[in-house]
């Protein structure tokens, strides 16, 4: 996902950034390994570490186990990510040992195209062979998509991201309906909460419903930004907004620099 | 937070993980290893852990499928005492000083009682936990052939390579119900550091159900985190952490105390013997109530062994 | 000895092994990097031997398959310099800054030239080289599934497990003709020591045919005697050992310095402008001699980016 | 093999068991990778290396590379294998990434019953489901003999070890003949030289082929020790006597207990 951009609108004394950061983290439960990206996704963790969660265990992708930066890491093999931690594993090992393994409870993903099943398209915009985009592919998307116990999705939402058909499936979310995983056999849970900058949402029976809205955010805005007429919860709730902790530490501790909010 | 949160089983998961794992040997081996388990002490000569494997005779386990590559003269001792319902080995001999005459009577002739084996490679039963470590149902590898093993275990099949069309042997992945690991030293949370031989400590730990650390040393976190590519098997796997000093002898552990060369050459004469291995366990398994009485017990003994100094350079983790 | 042992093979393979495997970055892609070549420079994030990727730049090599989970900078300024004929790879970004703006070129619109591409995730590289390193031609492994991957990727194929009767997908062993590893540190036989993240180093090097080590310091032999644990690639797969202290920048060493991200992100508009990027090659691939010459060129820009100090603690390896 | 027994001969100065490691060691060349075992093999192996091979790389089955033990092993995971090495490897590396892999030159291999192809029973004698005597299988026997570009056998002369028929293959040598091995596809060269108390063989065209007669021994009795009627070599040798350089190594440096001479 790009950096917050000149677009990002200050919302009752936060940005939407933040509201996702805060979001994100409430998500994360004490104890569970989750699997870390670079970004918004390392905020939340590191935010849920500070709150609920301090035992949450971090792995990254490069292979860091329990990884405490002083930091802010900017690549997801950051060497903040390894002084200090817990182990650090292969690749091999982090593929097939740690993911295919089973012992990633949360994975963190995003999109530059995603429909509304959860699946995600990070390959091409247009024609494989003759793409118009040519975006950097899975890394490990597919896989985590496929073995994390359950996914979490960030996105920012525009019509050009949540569109009704993508051009490339890169990474499984629920395919086509509710128990398709289940019926194709894949080992995790797949997307199970979708936070963008104006809402949350649930995936229930595989599709993207609508379950919350962020402060100062409307259906119609979020109606004008999907591809397709959303699901709606039936009890919609507000987000609650950041809460002064939340933003001290994600501006003051996690990211003064404001590299990513 | 959302409101069905308790109901998610990550949650549930993660509410079993306590603050610290660390318990007795007797409390690990009452939690986590039951009759009729399926149950891997790994170690190749280096860290074998023998407290763990006396603890299960002393709470009298039953009908045990027991797994190692070298079923050494722990096992020896444990299939005398009748705990052994099936063996999955690969080289049933005590390395260097002969056969292993308890392993040798149940095959031969059913004492205490019948055994079945079920037997590899080395090979073989590396990649079977190799796998098992990866959760696949199978690995490929180039062994077996011109061999008779195939022909007496089934469990060894095969499988056509989709580029080249070759026909390449397989074995089927093995996932134990708990792992029994000795290493250095470990922390609370089970993140723990092996160093000298690694064995198959890694992919036994990852293969297995539940896996039990037992340790020379229990270390800060602070310890572990100085040095992150010490760790061998990380604590998210990990169910107990067992503190027990001396708890390979007569196997060794690096840096800690040597092998006790004198009792594997000595077992050879004790194994050959039934009532002197009966006389052997009742005195040093029946007759201590753990390993710290078996360390006092040995006395003097042990500390002929005991580790001379040659450290490691330290190197710099810093950016 | 037999009167006919000089005609064995092993014996002329022995042969060719010298004293010492040392030699400058220009003798070894000068023989170990041809015209053709499959090359992996390998190293995720952490290792990327940026010195010896603009060495191949200098001497103009032509039609490499370049292979790589992650092309980073020092593919997308191999690409522009238009020495590529194809890339095997499983994510091309900027690692935290955006787009490979010279990769992109290629494949949207064939610039400098058409770029072929072979594309896996990064499970299927790391799986890729595990067989290549096992010289295995396969291995399972479980991802590809629901995704339109392997409707693009015909390498991409599958196998049916002899014992679950699960259909598991393949991927074929990668084997390139030369890896080139950058490492912290190695002896003048090429006995390697890492630590810090160890991305696929150690696989690529035991997959390829040919190995060029880079290190930040030639160490004696006592030094990798000390810690023989931290041996990532052993000196028998080694075909070069290349000194070339700073020969990662702008990626990093642990232990050593840091990652030069101000030029990671300030690298997005470089290659966004062909005519930037190649004004880049000039001046500090194809205007230096060497990676001696590029350090000095930096002068101070370097050393903010020399590492703190974070030590290991040792442990004993007596016995 | 047991160790050295009662009925070793002492000929002209020196034991059966010092004759065959000194003729084991001369056949090791500088540079080689050497998958070393325990006693005599790797008394050999460390008697090349301060002879004719100082340079011979020692890989122990326990993954200790490059190992250059200060006392003698009792095991094949010693610890003195493991100080002072070059590396260790797991033993998933040991197995996949040196044997299969094809880094090991030569490995030694010893047997209960040794074929006229050098094919080996390290598993049972009698009946696999109902042994009279219960061996302890393979270890990592199979694959060194798949693997390794060549191997040397060890022995002691008895019909008993030397016998037409195997109770059970456990390790290929030549299986039946010449090429039998490259038909099979096997990726190692197989036995390549046998050395025994008494003499030694090259396998030509896949079988067991006497080449030299060590001090003291006949053709009578290596004919009396074998279960079958052994081919000969045209040109018969003698095999050169142990030098004093080589026991004196032996006795003084290498096992000074005499553990395995």
């Amino acid at each position: 996902m790009a950096r917050g951009t000149d677009t990002d609108t200050d919302t009752g004394g936060f940005t939407p950034r933040e509201m996702m950061a805060a979001a994100a983290a409430r998500e994360l439960v004490d104890g569970q390994v989750v699997f870390v990206g670079i970004g918004l996704p390392n905020l939340a963790c590191n935010l849920a570490r500070r709150l609920q969660a301090p035992d949450l265990l971090l792995i990254y992708e490069s292979g860091a186990v329990g990884a405490v930066p002083e930091r802010l890491p900017v690549s997801i093999g950051d060497p903040a990510l390894v002084t200090n931690s817990l182990g650090v594993a292969s690749m091999t090992e982090i593929f097939y040992y740690y993911l295919q393994g089973g012992r990633i409870d949360v994975g963190f993903l995003q999109g530059a195209q995603i429909d509304r099943f959860g699946n995600l398209n990070t390959t091409v915009i247009g024609d494989y062979a003759e793409p118009r985009v040519r975006l950097p592919g899975s890394g490990g998307a597919c896989e985590i998509a496929l073995h994390a116990g359950e996914i979490l999705l960030l996105a920012e939402q525009s019509p050009k991201v949540f569109s009704e058909r993508l051009d490339f499936r890169t990474s499984p979310g629920h395919l086509d309906r509710g128990d398709a995983r289940r019926r194709a056999g894949f080992p995790g849970g797949g997307p199970r909460r979708l936070i963008t900058d104006l809402a949350s949402y649930d995936f229930i029976d595989g599709e993207m419903t609508l379950v919350g809205l962020h402060p100062g955010s409307t259906i119609e805005r979020v109606r004008e930004s999907l591809g397709w007429e959303v699901r709606l919860a039936t009890d919609l709730a507000t987000t609650p907004p950041p809460t002064e902790e939340e933003l001290h530490l994600l501006r003051e501790v996690l990211d003064p620099g404001r590299l990513y909010l | 937070m959302p409101t069905e949160a308790t109901d998610r089983p990550d949650e549930r998961r993660a509410a079993e993980r306590p603050g610290s794992k660390r318990m007795t040997m007797a409390e690990a081996i009452e939690r986590f290893v039951a009759d009729g388990d399926t149950v891997l002490i790994e170690g190749f000569t280096h860290l074998i852990s023998f407290a763990a494997g006396h603890e299960i005779l002393r709470q009298g386990r039953r009908d045990l499928t027991l797994c190692r590559l070298t079923p050494d003269l722990l096992y020896d001792q444990m299939i005398a005492a009748g705990c052994a319902r099936k063996l999955v080995f690969s080289w049933a001999g005590n390395p260097g000083a002969g056969p292993l005459y308890a392993f040798r009577r149940a095959v031969e002739s059913g004492e205490p009682h019948r055994l079945e084996i079920e037997e590899y490679t080395h090979f073989g039963m590396v990649a079977r936990l190799a796998a098992g470590a990866a959760k696949l149902p199978f690995l490929p590898l180039r062994t077996f052939s011109g061999s008779d093993l195939p022909a007496v275990n089934r469990r060894i099949a095969s499988v056509r390579c989709p580029y080249t069309g070759e026909e390449l042997p397989t074995v089927p992945a093995l996932e134990p119900d708990v792992a029994i690991i000795h290493a250095q030293r470990a922390d609370e949370q089970g993140n723990t550091q092996i160093w000298g031989l690694l064995g198959v400590q890694r992919e036994a730990a990852f293969a297995a159900e539940k896996v039990v650390v037992v340790v020379e040393e229990i270390v800060s976190e602070e310890v572990v985190r100085s040095d992150p590519n010490r760790t061998v098997v990380p604590g998210l796997v990990v169910s107990a952490v067992v503190h027990e000093p001396w708890g390979c002898h007569p196997s060794f552990a690096q840096g800690y105390y040597d092998r006790d060369n004198e009792f594997y050459v000595a077992w050879r004469e004790i194994s050959r013997h039934p009532e002197r291995l009966a006389s052997y366990l009742d005195e040093w398994v029946y007759g201590v109530d753990g390993r710290a009485q078996y360390v006092d017990k040995m006395g003097e003994g042990l500390q002929r062994l005991a580790a001379a100094e040659a450290w490691s350079r330290p190197v710099n983790y810093g950016f």
